[in-house]
């Protein structure tokens, strides 16, 4: 626990860079609004849509949640997260999107 | 009740039943196999290795790749094969020939109402002629129910507000249980009734002696009872698309996307028709759900299948041009 | 309680740990493995989402165009306003600014309180114009969105609902934590609590970053239904 | 203060509140088979049958199975075995039982109320539109339930990450701990999209939302999509830790390290994600498209490789070993042998066109039986007694337990094996009333359940004549390896008197074995 409050101490954090992450994050939300405007079809309006807010949802995991630096634990848990969503949504779509096939 | 007098297993009745059963005698004789031989190693190693003396401990065995790699892959190899053969038998139970006869169930608390592809009607009895393989289309009023008929190893779930259907080709005269296996409310277990297997001439027989509107007059009725005829015109001038053909095939849709105008597609028409719109129309179909009772849906859509592609007016069209 | 840093030596690290540095490890872990929950929760709901729209896309598009995109775009930004604002009340707590975390959370909460007040009005607008799905629904919109319109609202009403259930509940935690931080409770030893309850605050945020896009912006481009 | 809410009381707790749920929902099995001893359904009117029926399943699977093993076995002993002083988050540990017992108010409040008739499975629309019962305040016990297991399962995956002893690295660690952390990730990760589930389903019901009504063009496949998401991996929930507490009891009658322990502990892992993968094969016959099943299908296949994986290496564990013949170990490989049944059969339902004839008929009832009851509840009863003398320092009689172990093992089988030929011959479940040609195979059953009820109640009497009169157990009255056994029985309130270290193996057992007195001699021919 003592390195630990060094480590603290050795370099106090400085809000600077959070503030570059929160000008990044308005500047996403005002791409993925101006994205909308356009007509890309489908599926690829979704698609932009998505990645814009994974690009978002990537910039407040990595520096707000400071997952950057954390314990392998941590990502392990997020990544579980992660994967249980993803599984969740294919598994589920193997049915909607195959059951008009016949 | 006599003692010994029960079934051990189910009569085989219909075409598909034998795969069934093939199937699972191979998938019990494996388990069998299996749990013998675990038990009789238990039971080996039990009496053997018993503690002979208070302060004996047993020989420290850590492990062997080879044997955890064996009693992996053996039963994976094992369950593939039961996958690979189930799915065949699914795709088979599940696939009706293309000349089927159709019939249409409509399930409710708590009974099965079934119509013949004649018109006759019955309720909680279904009488099918041997030897013809026979599709039921069916939708439910209310719950979920499940239309099942252990002699013919078949089951399939019927929902409310969309179409599912099943199969079966009858091989022995004789009257066999029709059960509804998914839970519908309090009297779930009295949702029974009776398969009657009949020789096709006293089918015929039985058909006759019932009053009948086949589905696709009384369809034919409701077509214009219901207005339809006044935009699905077969000049192909009406507000809505021409019906005629239609059945089965794709038709592209507002907005991209492509879909097969199947049974379920149909209904889905009559019942929320702005979810698919035609290419070249607009959603102007006012929605019929809670209006017409599922028969009348079921009835519609016969007719509709039953509609030439080109219509007498078109064929003139088509030669004038 | 004292303000001695000796004393929150014997008083802040519990029985069973054996070093803050242990119990700080456990804390964070503790919150990352209950967030982890609370993604599956909410991805049950993205996947009714995703289902329906599937099912019914121009009712989805034809809905979406119902909610005001401005709005959401406002509640948008000040969502992540008030992420960062608990960036800065976690970096006093680093840093042991007890009038940083003091400022951090109280911005934060009043970041909250706008996007609440601005999610009453919207609901309120729904409510007078019977887009609240159940018996009293009404669709007056195009007719072309068909009866399955309702879903969308169904799905908008449970998704910001949820969303800002979890708001209200960080909210009051906030009105708690104020005090406590005032008065000196976290430390630059010890301030696990502080920093659980902003990755708690991110995630809230996280959801809105995905639900935004998907909820309000459908039916922007034209929506495309007809061609 | 520290020792208000230590996880042992808390575990004492449940284990008080678990026996409670228990008992109501044996009561219910009882009278259903009771029922159904005559064909016509005369000694209940249908509805009544069909609230008995839903309220054993939600009684037994949410309120006893689910908290079993993890929150009775798993708080006793988990801290004991890494050689903590607790679990991470005590606080958090009794907010877990306090939400336990809010959700069982709620339940049992709908419960006096005349229960719920939906199914514990509450498929809509039959839960939303068409039951007149006390769904809303049994979902509302249900969903608040399921958070008190969020809690156990986050508290103890961080418990087996942080708060190990010093020398106890992942690859020493007992298997029922690597068991309860599979357990715990199901538990985190399958949980919140049951309780999402049941808030659709509230708002469906309360306030007229369709979300699964096809009338506004929902989808109730979707529920059952949801609904099985969970529910699916809830079977590893109750399976798991039980199949840990096995691995636990061999290796300690058998006197030697578990076979292949590497393999066993990831095994339990696989099973854990594998179990997320195949929800699907409950919905065969539903409607969902047929290339899902087919995938759902493929995939469940997989599961087998653990489970196989874990059985052959318990078998393998009995070679060369110093077999005693103990209560618990009797019980061990009578679970082995109707978890090998259970989970054969299991292969068989995820066979497409086996499942088509057996979905939903007794078939399926006597498989997940001998899986729930089979594996999961005498596992956790195999638990008790391997662990009642760690708990109470006490010892139980060997006659005695020795009977009801044979009392539970014949009465289970003959309650539960006739249901599969029941099932193979088409008998739907849930059926209050039956075709004749049936009976027989069912009077067997409700005998065969009459010989388990006993089994049951014989063990509840020698453990309460134990507190009193049982011989005193020692520290380690089997002669086990584990941290647990080197504490006191009871243990003291920080749950060791010197923080231990580990510097060896998982089960290695020292010659000559490390028993402070010869009691199981007393176990054997006491009373």
């Amino acid at each position: 626990m003592d390195s630990d409050r060094q480590h603290d101490a050795s370099h106090d954090p400085s809000l600077t860079p959070y503030a570059l992450v929160l000008g990044a994050l308005l500047a996403l939300t005002a791409l993925t609004v101006l994205a909308a405007t356009v007509h890309f079809g489908h599926p690829w309006s979704d698609l932009i849509a998505l990645l814009i807010a994974l690009s978002k949802a990537g910039l407040v995991i990595t520096f707000f949640m400071h997952v950057r630096g954390s314990s392998p634990m941590v990502k392990l848990s997020l990544a579980s997260g992660a994967v249980g969503v993803l599984v969740f949504f294919l598994l589920i779509l193997s049915d909607y999107l195959t059951r008009f096939l016949g | 009740m006599k003692l010994f007098d029960f079934p051990f297993f189910p009569e085989t009745a219909s075409t598909t039943a034998g795969s069934v059963d093939a199937l699972f005698f191979f998938a019990l004789a494996v388990s069998a196999l299996f749990s013998l031989l675990i038990a009789a190693f238990i039971f080996i190693f039990f009496v053997k290795y018993r503690r002979q003396h208070a302060g004996d401990v047993g020989h420290a065995i850590h492990g062997s790749l080879v044997l955890e790699i064996v009693w992996s892959v053996i039963p994976l190899a094992i369950s593939l094969v039961l996958f690979g053969w189930g799915a065949k038998v699914f795709l088979e139970v599940s696939t009706p020939p293309k000349d089927a006869r159709e019939y249409y169930v409509t399930g409710k608390q708590w009974m099965w109402k079934i119509q013949h592809p004649e018109g006759n009607r019955e309720i909680n009895e279904l009488h099918v002629p041997i030897g013809v393989a026979i599709k039921m289309i069916m939708t439910s009023e209310d719950v979920i129910h499940s239309f099942y008929i252990p002699a013919f190893r078949i089951k399939q779930d019927v929902l409310p507000g969309r179409y599912t259907s099943v199969w079966f080709e009858a091989t022995k005269l004789g009257t066999f249980h029709l059960f509804c296996a998914e839970y519908c409310g309090v009297e779930h277990s009295q949702m029974i009734g009776k398969v009657v297997v009949m020789a096709p001439e006293d089918y015929q027989i039985w058909l006759a002696g019932g009053v009948a509107k086949s589905p696709v007059a009384a369809g034919e009725e409701l077509f214009s009872q219901y207005a339809c005829n006044t935009c699905h015109l077969d000049s192909r001038e009406g507000r809505g698309p021409w019906l005629g053909g239609i059945a089965g095939t794709p038709v592209a849709l507002v907005g991209g996307g492509k879909a097969v105008r199947d049974d379920n597609y149909l209904r889905e028409s009559i019942m929320l028709p702005n979810n698919k719109i035609v290419d070249g129309y607009q959603p102007l179909m006012p929605t019929f759900q809670g209006q017409i009772s599922e028969e009348g849906v079921l009835q519609l859509i016969s007719y509709i299948k039953s509609l030439d592609g080109a219509g007498a007016a078109e064929r003139a069209r088509t030669d004038s041009r | 309680m004292s303000e001695a840093a000796s004393a929150h030596h014997r008083t802040d690290l519990a029985h069973h740990f054996e070093s803050y540095e242990q119990q700080k490890q456990s804390s964070l872990l503790g919150m990352w493995v209950f967030l982890a929950q609370e993604i599956m929760f909410f991805a049950g709901l993205f996947v009714c989402y995703v289902v329906y729209r599937h099912m019914h896309p121009a009712a989805f598009a034809f809905g979406s165009q119902h909610l005001d995109w401005r709005l959401g775009a406002l509640n948008t930004g000040v969502l992540i306003l008030s992420s960062f604002t608990m960036v800065v009340a976690v970096v006093g707590a680093q840093t042991g600014r007890r009038k940083m975390i003091v400022c951090g959370l109280i911005l934060t909460l009043l970041f909250g309180a706008v996007f609440l007040g601005v999610k009453v009005v919207e609901y309120g607008a729904k409510w007078q114009h019977h887009l609240v799905p159940g018996p009293h629904f009404e669709w007056h919109g195009d007719p072309a969105a068909g009866r399955a319109v309702q879903m969308f609202f169904a799905m908008y009403f449970v998704m910001t609902g949820m969303h800002a259930l979890h708001m209200v509940v960080g909210m009051g935690i906030m009105l708690v934590m104020i005090p406590l931080a005032w008065g000196g409770r976290w430390t630059r030893e010890n301030h696990n609590f502080v920093e659980g309850f902003g990755l708690y605050w991110h995630f809230v945020d996280l959801v809105w970053i995905f639900l935004f896009p998907f909820l309000y912006l459908l039916g922007l481009a034209g929506s495309g239904v007809h061609g | 203060m520290a020792a208000d809410h230590r996880s042992q009381g808390i575990a004492i707790l449940y284990l008080l509140s678990v026996t409670v749920f228990f008992s109501i929902g044996g009561l219910y099995a009882t009278l259903i088979r009771l029922e159904l001893l005559t064909p016509k359904g005369d000694l209940f009117q249908p509805d009544t049958y069909n609230r008995l029926f839903t309220m054993h399943g939600v009684m037994m699977i949410f309120f006893f199975l689910i908290p079993a093993v993890p929150a009775v076995i798993g708080n006793f002993i988990l801290p004991l075995m890494l050689g903590a002083k607790d679990v991470a988050f005590p606080k958090l540990n009794l907010a877990s039982w306090y939400l336990y017992m809010i959700g069982a108010t709620f339940t049992l409040y709908s419960l006096v109320h005349g229960g719920v008739d939906t199914g514990w499975t509450f498929y809509t629309p039959l839960s939303t539109t068409h039951s007149n019962t006390y769904t809303t305040a049994t979902a509302l016990g249900i969903f608040v339930n399921g958070f008190s297991g969020i809690f156990t399962g986050v508290n103890f995956i961080v418990t087996i990450h942080r708060m190990r002893a010093p020398g106890l690295t992942w690859f020493r660690l007992p298997l029922f701990v690597w068991a309860s952390y599979a357990t715990s990730l199901i538990q985190v990760l399958a949980t919140p999209v049951l309780a999402i589930t049941l808030v659709l389903l509230f708002l469906e019901r309360t306030f007229g939302i369709g979300f699964f009504n096809p009338a506004v063009g929902g989808d109730p496949i979707l529920f059952q999509h949801l609904f099985w998401f969970y529910s699916h991996p809830a079977v590893y929930i109750m399976i798991l830790p039980s199949l840990g507490v096995i691995s636990e009891i061999i290796a300690a009658f058998t006197r030697k390290p578990i076979f292949g322990y590497k393999f066993v502990a990831f095994s339990s892992i696989a099973i854990a994600v594998f179990g997320f993968l195949v929800w699907g094969h409950h919905m065969f016959v539903s409607g969902e498209s047929p290339y899902a099943a087919m995938v759902f299908s493929a995939l469940t296949m997989l599961v087998a490789v653990p489970s196989a994986v874990k059985v052959f290496n318990w078998m393998a564990t009995l070679y060369r070993g110093s077999i005693e013949y103990s209560t618990p170990m009797f019980y061990a490989l009578g679970f082995i042998g109707l978890f090998v049944i259970g989970g054969l059969t299991g292969l068989m339902l995820g066979t497409l066109g086996i499942d088509i004839h057996v979905h939903d008929t007794y078939f399926v009832v006597a498989h997940f039986h001998y899986i729930m009851v089979g594996g999961a509840l005498m596992a956790y009863l195999w638990a008790l007694h391997f662990w009642w003398p760690k708990i109470t320092g006490r010892l139980y009689s060997g006659f005695w337990s020795h009977l009801s172990a044979l009392l539970v093992f014949v009465g289970f089988n003959l309650t539960f094996f006739p249901q599969f030929i029941l099932g193979y011959l088409g008998m739907p479940r849930r059926y209050h009333a039956y075709p004749p040609e049936f009976q027989v195979l069912h009077v067997l059953s409700t005998a065969g359940a009459s010989v388990l009820a006993l089994g049951y109640i014989v063990p509840l009497i020698y453990f309460l004549w134990s507190l009193k009169y049982g011989a005193y157990a020692g520290r380690n009255p089997w002669g086990a390896v584990g941290l647990e056994w080197e504490t006191t029985s009871p243990p003291p309130v920080h749950n060791f008197e010197v923080m231990p270290t580990v510097d060896h193996e998982a089960y290695e057992h020292r010659v000559p074995p490390v028993a402070e007195q010869e009691p199981y001699r007393v176990v054997k021919y006491g009373l």
